[in-house]
């Protein structure tokens, strides 16, 4: 198996150096996307399918979206590379350089915190051990995570943007019809991995990606879906963030610590914040593609 | 009870600046600033401490560290904070989005000072960033967009550099706690290259020279409170990550007698000062005069960041007291007068509606406050006495000769002597009547800007100075 | 034996983001670019979480952790690129009208 | 330690109506003169009452911590007293003076906030009873005079501030570098009769570096050559500005930092034996020689006053290096005595300046005439410099040609004695074209500020009081209460006699 | 028996490469982008069609072979409705200017 190793990492290579030299934005923004895929298959191969899940739905689905959404609203211009300095080029060969050499030793120290993980699994209320660390072990790096995406889409309405909801692409009624037909499916898709999440990979962020999908197929069919108008909708945007904390709040009530729960408590805690997360991440993403949208000349109805 | 507290540091800001999203934005700004300056300055009560986050203790779980450091750093972040968004409060001109965005720097802030996890440290720092990127691009226009963008892609790439520090880290000691990677620490060239990466990735985002290029214009083309408080805090998110990196984390490497590591850092700091001098001492308009004198500011407290390595490396203590004392003084001094100065000179360039410094002599005269606070805030970054600066300066030298470090006393000094000159170049200007004996004709008419703006700038200065008089409090009776 | 490959892989993504940054002609390659690095910071991680068997779930939550980060800053960034496209575009048909009344 | 309020207070005097006068309108005229003459009038009482209680055998101290080891201390002891008595008097002067000087200038409420706040640092000067403390009173110093002397504003000004400040700030750095040398090598210890780094284990090599960092640090200000260049430049300030730098405040300061570094700090024994004192000598020998022959080429007469004054603040250093009783008591006097002839000096001349126009050398051709009270006053002073008998000036004179006698140091005479001369040559010939030659047919800029006095009253009255105590110090010299009796009580300590 | 199957499964798995292969040769030479459509479905289609049934062939359990099943059911359909959506954008601007 060596060789599809061998060949897998040699095609990211290839695709990596093919994004930063490539000479149009379409194809640097293509290969990033198709790096994003191959990315996601390396990680599989590296035995890690929630990263490789996550990767495939969020690095390269949903970014792969917003690059050709903005890719569209920039005026057609030649890339034109910088010229660098041997300096430069010197310092990067030394940096390459250290960092192959002094690599080198790290693999024969076989060093990692499994152990503890093992040892505290029983008591963290779900069985797979991405998700116990994610959402109790290292509870406050997820929660701060989901304010990272918060405050993106903060950033990005402060910018001036929100999804335009008097703009509709007319697909015609074969979408329509399919997306209905579709749509309880993705719904049952995002529950499932959601669920799925506490003894298997899967979980809020997969969970998150699936039902930004299904938002943004909703608008696609031009069906009634996301309005940023409503409460409801803007409730959810926080609601990932609001309900971690609250629940981190409840340890601190109980004696646990912020951030901590009741192990007895732990599963129903976990599966309640990981449903708002992923209802926020599923809002959140969506509502950042469809605010990057309404710049495109695209027909209105 | 604590533990309330220090999750509220975090919890408070942050949940009230998402609920800008759903409130009336000022509703849940008002909480939300209030509260933060509330427990930014209760935290200055509680006894130095670790809490292991969920009940995890390290190295599992995440832990905050609270101590005398991070105490006053938050206590630092609120005071500045709360009066900048005293500023705010009153700046007619400011869009509504700042609100949510600067609370979540303030969160990000407080976060970062408190953890005492690698990886997390990379997730607070990335809070930062993004909500910080925003605040920049408030000010609409191209050339604001494009200091954004700048500002943003180098903050990326620190985080990126930070981030392969910590996986180098983790991959060689199976921990990301602080404390036990120190513990753990090896000299050996994978654990030197981490150290490397870290610090190249954070002094990209604390703009230490050569990697200072996106700072002028990302704190000059801001909203006025927003350069403020990116020049008076943000920028010290990177310091005190150094600061942790160099004495604290990475401490028995960087404490090796036969260590010289520290010298590049007190190289870079002085050639900051100089050029950062330089640059201030050139340009043509007022706020990227400031925003030139925080790069070298920064060179300062880098410098200063060195001799305190250097003084490690000769003493078993580590950081002492007096040596972290002495710096976290330093930062407030500049970031209280920085903040200052941003907002006098703001204000100033408001009421002109101009932004060159030759346009400016009317506005400067018409505006006595905040001249006064710029005078003040100059006083203290050129460590005149009486103020904090002076008494963060004395320490430096002190410092620098107890290291017999003659060269970096000359910088120092002669970093001085610079500010001076160019925060003269303001100065005179509001005490110039123009040429000959006529005064000096506005070339359009002043805007009408309320002189409560002027006052809150004055206060910060003047806070800047008189905190001097509570130099014995901080160091001897605070301890 | 495999995480050998991935981990010099790793490497060399990220020092080809390091380079493409510095070479990047366009302001969304230079984003792109970035990206690409934090693609080999992460690979990385996965990497040296294969050293232990099963794999070390910490790494792991780590990336997703970073994951989600990255395409936060990714949708900041655009957002700021599209911005700077349309204030390119009204200043030039601000100047094209400048042009007009001269 | 016992604390006293009385320091503070004394520093509060001036610093809070100043304070306060940046405050009121330009237009409230009436309220900012009460104000600035009663803080003025208080200041006056609190010194006068401070210096009774001194006299009885009071201390009074006011100390605040800053950093462990570095505290900001205010004492008022003998030699503080001289200065502060000085600053007390010449304000209450000057600020009546410059009521009517400044009488329709614009920015009036920021001129005097800041004349408060530079009469306050003076005082802090005065007081300070470390090392430490008087760095940093002598820093706010530079920092309350540089918007004085660019008060004008105009660009002639606004050169002149620059130099200044490039000056007094470069020479403030150096200071501090040798305030904080010497505080790693020793310490910051109160200032002690006899000094305190004697007893110190420190290496020569190290107290000579501190010696010569500290007296370029106050030889700035004290106009010593060849750092005197700001001195003359600064001359485009108000008349009054010229008066209360030139003889109290900004050069006083250099002197008087002087005195207590050479006294109290390194000891004057100590600093002799070391060669220390020699240097002083010389380099004080050489500003008086050299003030006095650039004066006799100024034509602008502000300008020439401005080198007699480089000239004749060195005496207080030279009497300070002579190291012996006699001389200190010259050295010493002669901060009062220069003071107080400069001042009606200088105010004499800004009535010229503000009365008739008149500026250059050549134009006070009759002024005696057209002027005769100022030009009497002006006389005084001119002799006093000159040193006639029985004036204030003689006194300082003959104590120091008795110091030097008492040293053995006769070339020192010889200096006194050119200097002397130079003195006559440069002031006589204007004192006979003031009373002698006939006047113009018109002064370059006549005002009538008065109807029944020469000059308005508020500019007319302070040159005279002023140049009625140059008579009186020296008439009275023999008397315990003035200048003479208090410095040699003073001598008698620092030599213990 | 297993033998057999796992030789079909490869060989089933093997067709279908070749599908994709060809699909791929297809969407990169073919000129106009509709016919690009064409090319791609054919991939889609037959070759993950070929593809799922040699994995079904060799699944341990029926569950999973259900579940390929239904993976390849769904991706039908979502081919069919992409080309839809990108004929129909085609033939937009074809009619727009």
């Amino acid at each position: 198996m060596i060789w599809l190793d061998l060949m897998l990492v040699g095609l990211i290579l290839g695709l990596a150096w093919r994004c930063v030299h490539a000479i149009e934005l379409m194809e640097a923004v293509v290969v990033f996307v198709a790096l994003g895929m191959l990315v996601a298959l390396a990680w599989a191969r590296l035995q890690a399918p929630d990263a490789a899940l996550a990767e495939a739905a969020i690095g390269a689905g949903l970014a792969g979206a917003l690059l050709l959404a903005t890719l569209r609203q920039l005026p057609a211009q030649a890339v034109r590379p910088q010229p660098l300095h041997w300096l430069w080029w010197g310092l990067w060969g030394l940096f390459g350089v250290t960092l192959l050499w002094a690599i080198g030793s790290i693999l024969s120290t076989p060093v990692s915190l499994m152990p503890w993980v093992n040892t505290h699994l029983p008591e963290a209320g779900v069985s797979h051990p991405v998700t116990a660390v994610l959402l109790n072990f290292r509870a406050l790096d997820t929660a701060l995570e989901l304010a990272v995406l918060l405050w993106a889409w903060m950033a990005q309405r402060a910018l001036g943007e929100s999804p335009d909801t008097s703009f509709h692409p007319v697909q015609g009624r074969v979408l329509a019809t399919a997306v209905k037909a579709l749509l309880p499916l993705m719904g049952l898709v995002a529950v499932y991995v959601l669920w799925r999440g506490s003894s298997a990979p899967g979980g809020a962020f997969q969970s998150g990606a699936v039902l930004a999908a299904a938002w943004l197929m909703l608008w696609l069919a031009d069906l009634p879906g996301l309005d940023p108008r409503r409460w409801s909708v803007r409730l959810g945007w926080l609601g990932g963030v609001m309900v971690f904390f609250l629940v981190g709040l409840l340890g601190l009530v109980q004696g646990i610590g912020f951030m901590g729960y009741r192990p007895d408590q732990a599963t129903g805690l976990i599966l309640l914040i990981e449903s708002a997360a992923a209802l926020s991440i599923g809002l959140l993403l969506a509502s950042m593609v469809l605010a990057s949208l309404p710049g495109i000349k695209g027909r209105r109805a | 009870m604590t533990e309330w507290g220090l999750a509220a540091l975090v919890v408070w800001p942050l949940l009230w600046g998402a609920l800008t999203l759903v409130m009336p934005v000022r509703w849940a700004a008002l909480p939300g600033v209030l509260g933060g300056v509330f427990f930014g300055t209760w935290v200055l009560t509680w006894a130095p401490q670790s809490v292991a986050l969920g009940g995890w203790l390290p190295p599992l779980g995440l832990s905050w560290r609270l101590d005398g450091v991070s105490q006053f750093m938050i206590a630092l972040v609120a005071w500045v904070g709360g009066l900048s968004s005293l500023y705010a409060w009153w700046d007619r001109s400011l869009p509504s989005a700042f609100w949510g965005l600067w609370l979540g720097v303030w969160a990000a802030m407080n976060a970062l000072l408190l953890t005492a996890d690698v990886f997390h440290f990379y997730v607070t720092l990335e809070l930062l960033s993004v909500a910080a990127v925003a605040l920049v691009a408030l000010t609409p226009g191209p050339a604001a967009t494009r200091a954004a963008f700048r500002y943003l892609l180098v903050s990326l790439t620190g985080s990126m550099l930070f981030l392969l520090g910590v996986a180098l880290l983790y991959g060689r000691y199976g921990v990301l706690d602080m404390l036990l990677l120190r513990d753990a620490m090896q000299g050996d060239g994978i654990t030197a290259l981490a150290l490397a990466v870290m610090t190249l990735g954070l002094m990209a985002k604390a703009a230490v020279f050569p990697l200072h290029g996106w700072l002028p214009q990302a704190h000059a083309k801001a909203q006025t409170v927003v350069s403020a408080v990116l020049s008076a805090l943000v920028i010290k998110a990177g310091l005190y990550g150094l600061l942790r990196l160099w004495l604290d984390l990475f401490a028995p490497l960087t404490s090796q007698p036969d260590s010289q590591a520290g010298w590049v850092l007190a190289l870079l700091g002085t050639v900051a000062i100089f050029w950062g001098g330089y640059q201030a001492f050139r340009t043509p308009a007022l706020k990227p005069l400031v925003a030139w004198s925080t790069v070298a500011q920064v060179g300062v407290l880098v410098l200063a960041l060195a001799l305190m390595v250097e003084a490690t490396t000769r003493d078993s203590d580590g950081l002492t007291e007096t040596l972290w004392r002495g710096w976290v003084w330093l930062v407030a001094a500049h970031a209280l007068a920085k903040a200052g100065w941003f907002l006098a000179a703001g204000t100033v360039q408001k009421r002109a509606g101009e932004t060159r410094l030759a346009g400016l002599g009317v506005a400067l005269q018409r505006s006595p406050l905040s001249v006064f606070a710029m005078a003040l805030a100059v006083v203290s970054l050129a460590g005149l006495p009486l103020s904090m600066g002076f008494l963060g300066k004395w320490w430096l030298l002190s410092l620098a000769w107890e290291l017999q470090a003659w060269l970096w006393l000359a910088v120092s000094l002669l970093g001085s002597l610079l500010t001076l000159a160019y925060g003269w170049r303001v100065l005179n200007l509001g005490l110039s009547t123009g040429h000959g004996a006529e005064p000096l004709t506005p070339q359009a008419p002043l805007q009408t800007v309320p002189t409560r703006l002027d006052a809150v700038a004055l206060i910060l200065s003047a806070l800047s100075v008189l905190g001097a008089l509570g130099g014995y409090w901080y160091w001897e009776a605070g301890a | 034996m495999n995480e050998v490959v991935y981990l010099y892989g790793a490497l060399g993504v990220v020092l080809i983001g390091f380079y493409g940054l510095a070479r990047a002609g366009h302001v969304l390659q230079q984003l792109l670019a970035v990206n690409v690095m934090g693609a080999g910071v992460f690979m990385l991680l996965l990497a040296l979480a294969t050293r232990h068997t099963p794999a070390d779930a910490v790494p792991q939550a780590l990336v997703l952790t970073g994951i989600v980060v990255a395409i936060s800053t990714l949708a900041l960034g655009l957002a700021l690129i599209r911005r700077l496209a349309v204030e390119a575009r009204q200043a030039e048909k601000r100047s094209d009208q400048e042009a007009l009344h001269d | 330690m016992s604390q006293s309020i009385w320091p503070w207070l004394v520093l509060m005097t001036s610093a809070l109506p100043g304070l306060v006068i940046f405050f009121i309108p330009e237009t409230r005229r009436t309220l900012r003169s009460l104000l600035n003459v009663g803080a003025a009038l208080v200041k006056l009482q609190l010194v006068g009452l401070l210096l009774l209680g001194l006299y009885a055998g009071e201390s009074y101290h006011w100390q605040l911590p800053l950093l462990p080891g570095l505290t900001l201390s205010l004492k008022v002891d003998a030699l503080a007293g001289l200065f502060l008595i000085l600053s007390a008097v010449l304000w209450l002067l000057t600020t009546l003076y410059a009521i009517g000087y400044l009488e329709h200038s614009p920015h009036r409420s920021r001129f005097f906030g800041f004349f408060s706040l530079c009469v306050s640092a003076t005082a802090g000067v005065a007081m300070s009873a470390n090392l430490f403390t008087f760095v940093v009173f002598y820093e706010l110093l530079t920092l309350a005079t540089w918007p004085l002397v660019v008060h004008r504003g105009t660009p002639q000004a606004l050169a002149a501030g620059r130099v200044y400040l490039r000056y007094t700030l470069v020479s403030g750095s150096v200071l501090l570098l040798g305030a904080v040398t010497l505080h790693a090598l020793v310490g910051t210890p109160e200032f002690v009769p006899g000094g305190y780094v004697s007893d110190a284990d420190v290496a020569q090599v190290w107290l000579w570096a501190v010696f010569v960092l500290l007296l370029i640090g106050l030889g700035v200000k004290a106009a010593l050559v060849p750092l005197h260049g700001w001195l003359p430049r600064a001359m485009v300030a108000p008349a009054p500005v010229s008066a209360l730098l030139h003889a109290v405040a900004v050069v006083k300061a250099g002197a008087f930092g002087i005195v207590r570094v050479m006294f109290e700090v390194f000891g004057i024994e100590f600093a002799a034996d070391l060669g220390m004192a020699d240097l002083l000598l010389g380099l004080a020998a050489l500003t008086i020689v050299y003030g006095s022959w650039r004066a006799l080429f100024e034509s602008d007469l502000k300008k020439r006053l401005a080198f007699s004054t480089v000239s004749q603040v060195s005496y207080v250093a030279l009497g300070v290096a002579l190291a012996g009783p006699l001389g200190a008591i010259g050295g010493l006097i002669h901060i009062v005595h220069q003071g107080v002839m400069k001042i009606t000096l200088f105010l004499a001349a800004g009535n010229y300046a503000e009365t008739l126009g008149v500026h250059k050398v050549s134009e006070l051709s009759g002024v005696g005439r057209r002027m005769p009270w100022t030009t009497a006053a002006f006389t005084l002073g001119a002799l006093g410099m000159i040193g006639f008998p029985p004036l204030a000036g003689f006194v300082s004179k003959w104590y120091l040609g008795l110091g030097a006698w008492e040293a053995e140091a006769n070339w020192v005479l010889a200096v006194l004695l050119v200097s002397g001369l130079l003195n006559a040559a440069y002031f006589l010939p204007l004192l006979y074209r003031a009373w002698f030659e006939s006047p113009p047919a018109q002064w370059p800029q006549a005002q009538r500020l008065s109807r029944v006095f020469e000059t308005h009253a508020l500019l007319l009255f302070p040159p005279l009081v002023t140049a009625s105590l140059v008579v009186l110090l020296g008439v009275l010299a023999g008397l315990n209460v003035t200048s003479l009796g208090w410095v040699q009580w003073l001598v008698k300590r620092e030599f213990a006699l | 028996m297993t033998a057999l199957i796992a030789w079909l499964g490869a060989g089933l798995i093997t067709l279908g490469l070749m599908f994709f292969v060809a699909g791929t040769v297809g969407l990169l030479r073919f000129s106009p982008s509709i016919n690009r459509l064409h090319a791609l479905t054919k991939a889609d289609t037959l070759g993950l069609g070929l593809v799922v049934m040699g994995l079904a062939l060799q699944a341990p359990a029926v569950a999973v072979a259900l579940k390929l099943v239904l993976i390849w059911s769904l991706a039908l359909v979502s081919a069919a409705l992409v080309s839809h959506l990108i004929g129909q954008s085609l033939c937009a601007q074809r009619r727009d200017p």
